[in-house]
């Protein structure tokens, strides 16, 4: 059999570290002069693309307005910042530029925001004397300017950025983000089943002394998915209380309401994001749970990683490279999908149309049913129904809502887990029209 | 006889792992079933490459049909994917290897259909980084050691057998819907 | 120790024809003498067998009622047979018994109902002077009684047999029902994509100027499925015309639905299955689609058969003959699924129980609505709902108890399709519950 020594001579390094690079490198050119191949698709996420449902405009222009195709959108979030303005994403180039323009900022913003928009680590240590969960608690208190004026000063203004999944002494994968060691932490010390982490079911066998920590125990493969779990994820991000990952109970939709549900805020009170300005509903709001659908679909039991789809390997002279050019697979269907699926390339976007106009449908029906539900509570309270009489129906809004939003900002239009979120948005849907049914029986309640 | 058949199908659990493997040459190439097996599936070939000795057993006909119209047809054969590169690796794996097979294949035991086992799939990755290592270079560890965890087969389950999905793989049927073994 | 040698011996011959069969051989017994081994495992679908969803008691007792696990069925079919007695289906050996059996038979049956329980070929021959098609014609008006009779009277009372997929001379696969050969060939000559039959596809693009014909055009892995769909099916099947299958718009459930709704009996009326009588609505009863709802999934595109699940090879000896015991692939994952997915078996029960789950939550919040809507009319009819008020909910009920019904008599709980039988059942609760408003709503229309 192949001794280490022997491997470590094959193993001719086909690069040459002509620069050192640290933990404080945030700047991705001078890792670039390193990897230059790599430097140069990662720097690709700035061009245009488009798929039906994905892709962007480049710098061309700000991506359009989610609520032009979701007009049910401003609706549901009537009273939240989202409803000034909510677009779609761009590429990675862009995030904090996109951050920093959001109308949504007229609305002052929480400091932890940059956890998932800029290359935040030196930052983190600094506020946090070194500690960098200490350093991510002591931003969710502070503005967005505030944050965002000290970390360009240190020099990091950067969107994610090499140091941000790489060791720069190993350049093996690493996470760095304090709220996805957390929550990935949480989520291992429940008891839910998670077949496709094979490494946390294993941590659990073990004598669990030391909470699951990723960059130790996770497997090769598995970090080829958490890196990019570090930011697509469903969080609270705001001034009540610090960067939160809701994993405690599972990644499941019912599992992560549970948290909410029973999570209060510092002063007691019973968790919600924002108070439905029409209706009065408490609502929970949904971010762009990529991680948590995909660890609910076929491909993620089978091991396949966010990177084998959105960073498949190119051909680079002799060697093969990561696609540092992180977009929608659908560019690329022959490297991102045929090496494992050996069909023609139209079967496969077709097979891709089938699952996303299913999804589409779906999340258009759930949208309408939560208008409609927001419509008769609205028309209820013209007509004097009193809060009483309408707990029910509140209580529906602010479970449909969430079902609804789950979907409706997870960003593969149904891919990553074609029938969980069918059977999400069909609950989304029933659930708001049963909540119509208790507003219009009202009138025979009490 | 149930004692034996026990202890054929789990060495290990009797003795050391080391002289199970000792043990299992010796039971497996010499007792008498062992060498009426050996003879005659044509055992003394099976220590050489060709892939022909790997078909002998009509058990290995669809991996062998199907390795025919593989991409690999030509750079590769069985062994050179299968068992470890140098001596003395490659005579205790097919010593090791010949050994189940040839219960397998006489007791008719084993799992339908064939899963390749965690050992053949170590020697596997390994055969794949020898040949290939200049183009997966960056894919290693810089530090070296370590086995790559990202298996090769992980995204090309294929190179070696074509897809797995089908007719029940590699097998042909005659015009009158009978199947040829 | 003679194991290899005879094994080598049993490579070389895989069979000896002993007697000679025929097209009027329907005693499976006689090709039994032939082919022993398939004919030894056909004759277990006689045997008990048990998994989550499906399988069945064997001779022990006759499966249990459907609606003890789900009771609303009892409310949706007020009016037709099926709220007397409907079971879960047990094996091909028990399909001419139960059929006799049923309790349905209270309410006289059509003779075409002997279409897929029995061996019914020759019977189709005498009645149609040769052409099977007019002897299948001959039978919608006859009673079932009657027409058993017949069947009995000629010698052919068994289940599918031999000869009903076989060609007796080739042994070659072909198709032998008319209702099939009829709906196969509307569905071909539609322009609904198929991208699953590639054979009709082809057909397509050639003359048309013979219909298209599954024994002459059909692949042969497309007839490993075909012979099942000539079962497998939704139909119409009563006294008031001749058998359907209702392909012509396509296989998806609202192509099939369109089919229905503009279809006229010959009296001229618009088709419906039954009134309901409860509501008065005019509803559609569908009928097992497996061949439909496989016709949606991702195994169908990828062309994996029926026959690949249910009747995978097994070795015998040196050969590999197809598992005539047709029954769940659960009951025999390894052959019936790892050949294609290298995964342990625990594994992909796991894959099978996590799709059938989610697909049982839907189907019974789906049957919950229906029911619900049925309340909601009645009791609006008893506080003196007019029929013009009610239209828009009469047809909602007729629309959702489509839908639902689609999925609750499909067999496989959601795994032949998984997102599209959760769309499925999305819509029947959507649509439901929008009767309920629209029901609710009454008494402010006019
Ligand atoms: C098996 C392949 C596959 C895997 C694994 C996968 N995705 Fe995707 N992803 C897709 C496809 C296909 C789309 C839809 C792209 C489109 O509509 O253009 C998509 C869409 C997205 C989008 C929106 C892309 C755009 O252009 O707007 C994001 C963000 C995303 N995925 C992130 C992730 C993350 C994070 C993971 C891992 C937790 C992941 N994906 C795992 C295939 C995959
Ligand atoms: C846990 C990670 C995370 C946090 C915390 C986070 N974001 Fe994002 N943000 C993302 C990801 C991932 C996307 C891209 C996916 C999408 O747009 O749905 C994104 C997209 C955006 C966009 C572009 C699309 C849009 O919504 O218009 C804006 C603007 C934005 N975020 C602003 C903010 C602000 C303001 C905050 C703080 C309240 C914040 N983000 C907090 C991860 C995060
Ligand atoms: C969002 C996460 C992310 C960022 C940011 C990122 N990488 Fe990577 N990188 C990956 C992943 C995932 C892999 C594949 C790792 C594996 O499994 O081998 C990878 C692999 C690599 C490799 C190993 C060879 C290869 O291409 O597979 C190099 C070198 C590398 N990246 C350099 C860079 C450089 C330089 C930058 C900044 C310009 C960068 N990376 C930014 C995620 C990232
Ligand atoms: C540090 C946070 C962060 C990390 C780590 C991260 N992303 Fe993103 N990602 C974002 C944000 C923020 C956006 C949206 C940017 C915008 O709209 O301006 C985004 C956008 C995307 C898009 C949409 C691109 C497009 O063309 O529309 C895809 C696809 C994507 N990310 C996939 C991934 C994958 C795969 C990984 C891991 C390999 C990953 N991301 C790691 C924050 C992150
Ligand atoms: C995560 C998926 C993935 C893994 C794991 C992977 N590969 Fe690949 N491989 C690819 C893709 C994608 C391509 C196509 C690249 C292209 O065409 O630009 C490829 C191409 C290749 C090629 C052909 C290059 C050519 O076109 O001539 C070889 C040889 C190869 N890989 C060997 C390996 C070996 C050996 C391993 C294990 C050490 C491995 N691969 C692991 C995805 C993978
Ligand atoms: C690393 C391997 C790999 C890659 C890359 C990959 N897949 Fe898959 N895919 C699988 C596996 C494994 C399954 C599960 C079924 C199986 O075991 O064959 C699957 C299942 C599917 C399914 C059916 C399941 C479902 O969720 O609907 C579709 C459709 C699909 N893949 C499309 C794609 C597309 C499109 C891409 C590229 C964007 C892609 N796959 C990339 C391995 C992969
Ligand atoms: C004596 C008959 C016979 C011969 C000759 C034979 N095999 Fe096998 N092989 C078997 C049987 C039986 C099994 C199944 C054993 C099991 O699963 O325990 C098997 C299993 C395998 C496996 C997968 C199982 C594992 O343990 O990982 C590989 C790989 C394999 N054979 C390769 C080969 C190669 C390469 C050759 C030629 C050098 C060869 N075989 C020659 C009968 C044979
Ligand atoms: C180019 C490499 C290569 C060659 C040459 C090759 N194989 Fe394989 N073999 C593979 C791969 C890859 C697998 C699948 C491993 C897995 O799924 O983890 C495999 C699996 C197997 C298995 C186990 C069945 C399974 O699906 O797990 C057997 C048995 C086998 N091969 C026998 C043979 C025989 C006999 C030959 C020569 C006729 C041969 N192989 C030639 C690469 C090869
Ligand atoms: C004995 C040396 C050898 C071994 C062992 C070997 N390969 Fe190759 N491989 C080659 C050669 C030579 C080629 C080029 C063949 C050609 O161009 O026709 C090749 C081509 C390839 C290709 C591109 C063509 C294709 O068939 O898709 C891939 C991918 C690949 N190998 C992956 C693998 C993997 C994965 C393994 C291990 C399971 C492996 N190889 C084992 C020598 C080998
Ligand atoms: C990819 C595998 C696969 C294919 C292809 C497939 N099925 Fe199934 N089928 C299943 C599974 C799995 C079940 C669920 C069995 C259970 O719950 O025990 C099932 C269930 C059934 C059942 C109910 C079985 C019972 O035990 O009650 C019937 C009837 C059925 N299928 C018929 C068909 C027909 C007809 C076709 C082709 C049109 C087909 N199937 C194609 C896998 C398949
Ligand atoms: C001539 C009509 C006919 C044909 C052809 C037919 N079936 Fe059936 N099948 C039935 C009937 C009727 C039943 C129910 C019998 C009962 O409940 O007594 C049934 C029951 C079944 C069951 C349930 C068995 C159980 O164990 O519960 C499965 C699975 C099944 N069929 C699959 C298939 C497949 C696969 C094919 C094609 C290879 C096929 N059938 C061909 C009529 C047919
Ligand atoms: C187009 C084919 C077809 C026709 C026509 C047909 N059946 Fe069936 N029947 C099946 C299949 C397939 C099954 C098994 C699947 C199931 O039970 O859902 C079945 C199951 C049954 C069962 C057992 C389960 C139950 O429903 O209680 C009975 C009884 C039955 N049929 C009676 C009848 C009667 C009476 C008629 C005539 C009105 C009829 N069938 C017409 C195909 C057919
Ligand atoms: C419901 C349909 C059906 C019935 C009834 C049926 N078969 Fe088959 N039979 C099949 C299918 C499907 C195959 C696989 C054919 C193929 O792959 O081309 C098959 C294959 C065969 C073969 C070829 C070898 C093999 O096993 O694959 C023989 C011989 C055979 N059947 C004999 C019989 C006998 C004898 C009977 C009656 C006891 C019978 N069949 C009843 C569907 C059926
Ligand atoms: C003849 C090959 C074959 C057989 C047999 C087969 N599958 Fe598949 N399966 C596939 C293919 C091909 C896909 C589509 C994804 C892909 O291209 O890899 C798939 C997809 C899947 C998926 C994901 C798609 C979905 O619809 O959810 C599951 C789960 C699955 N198979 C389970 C099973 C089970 C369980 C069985 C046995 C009852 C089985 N398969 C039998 C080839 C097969
Ligand atoms: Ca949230
Ligand atoms: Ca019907």
């Amino acid at each position: 059999m192949m001794n280490i020594q022997q491997r470590k001579a094959e193993a001719a390094l086909p690069f040459v570290r002509v620069v050192e690079v640290g933990e404080d490198t945030t700047d991705p050119a001078v890792w670039g002069r390193n990897w230059p191949t790599q430097y140069d698709l990662y720097n690709r996420t700035s061009l245009t693309t488009r798929t039906r449902f994905g892709g962007h405009g480049g710098s061309e222009s700000m991506p359009p307005e989610k609520a032009e195709k979701y007009p049910w959108l401003t609706t549901i979030y009537q009273g939240y910042a989202f409803a000034i303005d909510y677009r779609e994403r761009r590429g990675h180039a862009y995030m904090l530029e996109d951050q920093e323009k959001t109308l949504r900022q007229q609305v002052p913003q929480s400091g932890s925001c940059l956890h998932c928009h800029a290359s935040v680590m030196p930052l983190y240590r600094d506020l946090g004397k070194d500690d960098v969960m200490a350093g991510l608690d002591a931003t969710y208190k502070l503005s967005y300017k505030e944050v965002n004026e000290k970390l360009k000063k240190m020099g990091h203004g950067y969107p994610v950025s090499c140091v941000d999944c790489h060791d720069p002494n190993t350049m093996q994968l690493r996470v760095t983000r304090p709220g996805f060691i957390r929550g990935i932490s949480e989520l291992a010390a429940s008891e839910e089943p998670v077949p496709h982490l094979p490494s946390v079911e294993l941590w659990r066998k073990g004598s669990r002394k030391a909470p699951y920590d990723p960059n130790k125990d996770g497997t090769r493969n598995e970090m080829r998915s958490f890196v990019c779990g570090q930011c697509h994820v469903e969080y609270y991000c705001s001034g009540k209380m610090p960067l939160t990952f809701p994993w405690g109970d599972g990644l499941a939709v019912e599992k992560v309401e549970k948290y909410w549900n029973e999570k209060t805020f510092p002063d007691g009170e019973v968790f919600y994001d924002f108070k439905h300005k029409l209706t009065g509903a408490k609502i929970l709001k949904a971010q762009h749970p990529e991680f948590e659908v995909w660890s609910q679909g076929v491909h993620s039991r089978a091991g396949v990683a966010c990177a084998d789809c959105h960073m498949p390997y190119v051909r680079s002279g002799a060697t093969k490279i990561s696609d540092h050019w992180v977009r929608s697979p659908l560019l690329n269907i022959n490297r991102a999908c045929q090496v494992c699926h050996s069909v023609p390339e139209q079967e496969l976007q077709g097979r891709v149309d089938k699952i996303q106009d299913r999804n589409y449908e779906l999340l258009q029906n759930a949208g309408k049913a939560v208008a409609d539900l927001v419509a008769a509570i609205v028309k209820a309270r013209e007509d004097g129904a009193t809060d009483e009489q309408l707990k029910e129906g509140l209580e529906l809004q602010r479970k449909a809502q969430w079902y609804l939003d789950f979907i409706s900002s997870e960003n593969s239009m149904g891919f990553h887990a074609p029938q969980e979120s069918a059977r999400i948005l069909a609950n989304a849907a029933d659930i708001a029209r049963q909540g119509q049914v208790s507003v219009l029986e009202c009138r025979d309640r009490k | 006889m149930h004692k034996l058949k026990t202890f054929l199908s789990n060495p290990e659990d009797f003795v050391g792992k080391r002289t199970g493997l000792l043990l299992a040459l010796l039971v497996g190439f010499t007792s008498g079933l062992g060498i009426y097996t050996f003879y005659y599936a044509e055992g003394f070939s099976y220590m050489s490459s060709d892939p022909k000795v790997c078909a002998n057993c009509h058990i290995m006909n669809l991996q062998y049909d199907s390795w025919q119209k593989s991409g690999h047809h030509h750079s590769a054969v069985c062994a050179d994917c299968h068992l470890p590169h140098g001596f003395p690796g490659k005579y205790i794996a097919k010593a090791e290897n010949g050994y189940h097979h040839s219960k397998g294949f006489t007791f008719q035991d084993f799992h339908e259909p064939i899963m390749i086992k965690k050992k053949n799939s170590e020697i596997l990755q390994a055969n794949c980084v020898r040949c290939h290592a200049d183009l997966v270079a960056y894919m290693r560890p810089e530090a070296g050691g370590a086995r790559m965890e990202v298996d090769c087969v992980h995204c090309h389950s294929s190179v070696g057998h074509g897809p797995r999905a089908g007719l029940g793989g590699g097998y042909k049927i005659n015009r009158k819907g009978e199947i040829i073994p």
